[in-house]
């Protein structure tokens, strides 16, 4: 399986989710800059952390004008894996691929820890390896993850089970329903603040993201059994 | 040359947490009479004159300049004589 | 806007505008003799802010010479950008730390970011990629409210430069005491890793070689910063302070990108980070280190306002700037590569074989000094030094051993002493983690980060106590660096070498001095002793508020390899029952 | 009720990335006319009515809502009558 890391002027985390899908998960990967139209060669795309374009004006929003974005639009119509981590997040909100919007932390400070999840919806294809209601400790380390939406979006999200991943005991920036990622209705575009990317390596103290890139690596596996 | 002055502000019912702490620090300096704070943003636009100038305008600010999902804009065009 | 009206040559001499510059008759005087006529207002700029203690260590050089600077695994010792010392597989480990502390006390948020930004380019300006960024930070009592809004500002602007350009911030230290009320310190250390092939000078050499401009157009910020890091703060300061710096992190984050694909291309001769006084310093620097000299045409300066006269760009300390020597005839292979990050890169001028800085502003020679009068001759200030009245006190004082009559009440008055207290407040606004190698984060002795690709790992701490210091400065010295090698080796690692950042008052009054020097012994003893030599560091003086001086502080920022990352040890106590042992007398 | 508009700008002179920032995707989206972006601060206070004002606005502003080593501000004071 074929994987891209779209690195926008500015982001960070790229070399961390290259890794992880390198070394942690032993599967091919690329970084693919922003300038590049087309994504068709990648099975899945992967929108890291950082500051594109310094999060001037508000996060996300002016990296969601880069070409790769036109890119990134036809992977989630074609239904390829689509995710995107903490700026990533960011960026899907601001073109409009999730719903709703960030604003800064409730107390206006960027927070650096490791925090609990609860993962709420394990029928997605980046979460079959999760059980129900499972509690992970992933890290985050945002200053504007503070997910607002209005009450309609939000009874929708509900509804539709389109929430995956809740903060669990303390919600540390404030995000309305304790939102820490969310997927498209479809289930095949996946935004979290939480960098899952960061807990693949026993090293460094924390691996409960690993089963995440498993997820979206077996559920391919299958698909691609199915119809070949 | 004209200045365009984009005002760009939450809209109503989105809870503002930076403006909730400035106007608790305000309170803590004894500045009681201050009932409610929102933080918004101001830009500037030097712009060339063009066709379609508001239309143009229009279009930035919902694009780029503010966020509708949560913001509210409004903007003012005005010319400007060079001295 | 036009063009102030500068003063002429003869003004300068006879109204003395030099002194309002920061030079002293005595080296006014030396400047028309180095130069054979008298400087005009621009030359008279050059040599103010070249000759300030904070770009030239006038005051400090004969007691920094007394330090080791030479081992076995150095590379690179002070001069450069930043030390390089040796990890073996060709790999090097290069590191610096930096004060921004008077900037940081006028405008805190933006006065440590750019500290940040500043220490990052010294950094990659060697041509390593920086791996970790490590803060040592000094305020007064936190119940006086603008310390506290100094010392949520200076957090804040550290956390904000560093987390947005992507460099994990892994530890650090925190002091309160009163003697910092108004004038905080702000050292900021910034760790890199290179492979020996890549190391860069900040040499110009090859004459004919093109003198280019990379980064952010140069504005009026900061004009004269320099000079002002080297007086003491008034009341006034605050009002008559040049504009401040403003940084930008996500520029700095381009710049770096590209200097390190820049550095792996043969056409580059020479590099180095546009810092204090910014164009003037680099290009003389790089040339009086090459012998040879250059030319510049400040039209070709890319500016950010408008009318601006030699002067001010000379000055100016706009950050995220670079100055770099090309090889003649490759110029558009660099202008291209720096286009691919959305930044220019811009010819604006050539190496010389005449050894002196020429520079042309409008069809006109505006400056032509001898390179070395500005970089390698600087004058050098012996100063007096009388032990204080307060020392010869304290020695007279008879050993008074406090008596504890709660160990718990006591335990617990200490630990919320926040000095003492955990600085969790502190390092959770820093992203410690990104790029995935910070093995040990912030909260234990030392910092500590695997190599990916090998089984090694680096451990690295900054420490100073500083009422140490001030009651013995020579054993605080030795303290100062004995801590740091404890905190490494509890890590699991083997103390390789030091920067260190020495933050004192006023050299000119004789106690001060005395406490630089005796500090600056006690320090070249441990490191010594403990064979960790000094590889690079950074003077501020003149750390006074309305004449009283700061605690001597000699801030040490000590790097050890570990050979193996399972040797990696923390501070924690890992399990119930087992058995604590004391070390050490 | 009052209500107070605070605008909050960077002096002339300060370096703005972010303006900069804002300016050069205006130019990539094709909106070339743009010469210059400035982004400052717009804020609302509401107050109650009070003594001096003026006076206090103005050191409201001073002390906390503009940081006056890089920053200007100015502001308006409108008297708002409740619906
Ligand atoms: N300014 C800071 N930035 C980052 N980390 C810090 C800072 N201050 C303290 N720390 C971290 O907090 C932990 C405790 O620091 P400190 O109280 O100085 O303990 P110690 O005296 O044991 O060195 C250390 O891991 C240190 O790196």
């Amino acid at each position: 399986m074929k994987y891209a890391v779209i690195v926008f002027p500015g982001s960070n985390c790229d070399v961390d989710m290259y890794h992880a899908i390198k070394d942690a998960l032993g599967e091919e990967v690329e970084y693919v800059s922003h300038t590049e139209k087309d994504l068709s060669e990648y099975d899945a795309i992967l929108l890291p952390g950082g500051f594109s374009y310094g999060d001037y004006l508000r996060s996300g929003a002016i990296a969601r004008f880069a070409n790769a974005m036109s890119g990134v639009m036809k992977a989630a119509e074609e239904g390829k894996p689509v995710l995107g981590v903490c700026n990533g997040f960011q960026v899907l909100l601001e073109s409009g691929l999730l719903p709703g919007a960030m604003k800064r932390n409730r107390d206006l400070k960027f927070i650096c820890r490791p925090v609990n999840l609860k993962v709420e919806n394990h029928e997605t294809m980046f979460t079959s390896e999760y059980e129900k209601g499972e509690v992970i400790t992933i890290p985050i380390a945002h200053g504007e993850g503070n997910y607002e939406c209005n009450d309609k979006t939000l009874k929708e999200l509900e509804e539709n089970n389109q929430i995956v991943f809740r903060y669990h005991g303390e919600n540390p920036n404030g995000s309305r329903g304790d939102v820490a990622g969310i997927i498209n209705e479809r289930g095949n575009v996946l935004g979290m603040m939480p960098h899952p990317e960061r807990a693949v390596d026993e090293i460094l103290g924390h691996t409960d993201g690993l089963k995440l890139f498993q997820s979206i690596l077996k559920n391919w596996r299958e698909s691609h059994v199915c119809t070949s | 040359m004209y200045k365009v002055k984009v005002y760009v502000t939450l809209k109503a019912g989105v809870l503002d947490p930076q403006g909730k702490a400035v106007k608790g620090a305000l309170h803590s300096m004894d500045y009681k009479e201050v009932q409610d704070v929102t933080i918004g943003k101001y830009m500037e636009l030097m712009m060339e004159k063009t066709e379609n100038m508001e239309e143009k305008v229009e279009e930035m600010c919902h694009r780029l300049l503010a966020n509708p999902v949560i913001e509210d804009y409004r903007y003012e065009i005005e010319e400007v004589v060079p001295q | 806007m036009s063009a102030r009206l500068e003063p002429t040559a003869e003004q300068i001499k006879e109204k003395k505008i030099y002194r309002e510059m920061g030079l002293r008759d005595d080296e006014y005087e030396r400047a028309v003799d180095m130069l054979g006529r008298l400087p005009n207002y621009t030359e008279t700029g050059l040599f103010s802010v070249m000759w300030s203690e904070h770009c030239s260590y006038k005051t400090s050089k004969p007691v920094l010479k007394k330090f080791p600077t030479e081992g076995k695994h150095v590379l690179q010792g002070p001069g450069e950008g930043a030390g390089i010392v040796d990890i073996g597989d060709g790999q090097a480990v290069v590191f610096k730390i930096e004060s921004h502390n008077h900037p940081s006390a006028i405008e805190p948020y933006q006065g440590a970011a750019t500290g940040v930004g500043g220490i990052i380019r010294d950094v990659f300006s060697m041509g390593a990629r920086p791996i970790a960024l490590l803060n040592s930070l000094r305020f007064g009592e936190l119940d006086n409210p603008r310390v506290k809004y100094l010392f949520e500002e200076v957090v804040a602007g550290i956390a904000g430069y560093g987390n947005c350009i992507g460099i994990p911030t892994v530890g650090g230290e925190v002091q309160f005491d009163d003697s910092y009320k108004g004038n905080p310190l702000v050292n900021v250390m910034c760790v890199g890793i290179i492979d020996h092939e890549d190391i860069q000078k900040g040499q110009a050499k090859g004459i004919g070689n093109t003198v280019m401009y990379v980064g952010a157009a140069t504005g009026r910020d900061g004009i004269h910063g320099a000079t002002f890091a080297s007086e003491e703060l008034t009341d006034e300061s605050e009002e008559d302070r040049p504009a401040v710096q403003v940084g930008d992190p996500f520029m700095e984050k381009l710049l770096l990108e590209a200097c390190l694909e820049l550095v792996k291309s043969d056409a580059l001769v020479g590099i180095q980070d546009m810092g204090a006084a910014g164009l003037t310093s680099s290009s003389s620097e790089m040339a009086s280190k090459a012998g040879t000299g250059i030319e510049m045409n400040l039209d070709d300066v890319p500016q950010r306002e408008p009318n601006m006269t030699p002067y001010e760009m000379m000055l100016s300390e706009s950050q995220e700037r670079m100055l770099i020597v090309v090889k003649e005839g490759r110029e558009q292979e660099i202008i291209d590569l720096f286009e691919r990050y959305g930044l220019e890169a811009k010819a604006i001028g050539k190496v010389t074989d005449d050894r002196r800085l020429r520079l042309y502003h409008k069809g006109e020679v505006v400056a032509d000094v001898p390179v070395d009068a500005l970089a390698e001759d600087v004058p050098v200030r012996n100063m007096p030094s009388t032990e204080p009245l307060y020392f010869k006190d304290m020695q007279a004082m008879d050993l008074q051993v406090p008596e504890v009559k709660d160990y718990q009440e006591t335990l617990v008055q200490l630990l919320k002493q926040p000095t003492i207290a955990s600085k969790k407040w502190v390092y959770d606004q820093y992203d410690y983690m990104v790029r995935t190698n910070t093995v040990v984060p912030p909260g234990s002795d030392a910092a500590v980060l695997r190599i990916r690709g090998t089984e090694k790992a680096l451990a690295m701490t900054t420490d100073c106590n500083s009422r140490y210091l001030y009651l013995d400065p020579e054993t605080g010295g030795k303290i100062a660096v004995a801590e740091a090698a404890r905190n490494i080796v509890a890590s699991g690692g083997e103390p390789l070498a030091i920067t260190d950042c020495l933050n004192f008052g006023n050299p000119e009054k004789p106690e001060i001095f005395w406490q630089l020097e005796k500090a600056t012994s006690g320090m070249s003893e441990a490191c010594r002793e403990l064979e960790t030599p000094v590889i690079s560091g950074n003077v501020s003086l003149y750390n006074e508020t309305n004449g009283t001086a700061v605690f001597p502080t000699p801030v040490v920022g000590m790097v050890g390899l570990i050979h193996h990352v399972d040797h990696i040890t923390t501070q924690y106590f890992k399990q119930k029952g087992d058995l604590i042992y004391v070390i050490g007398e």
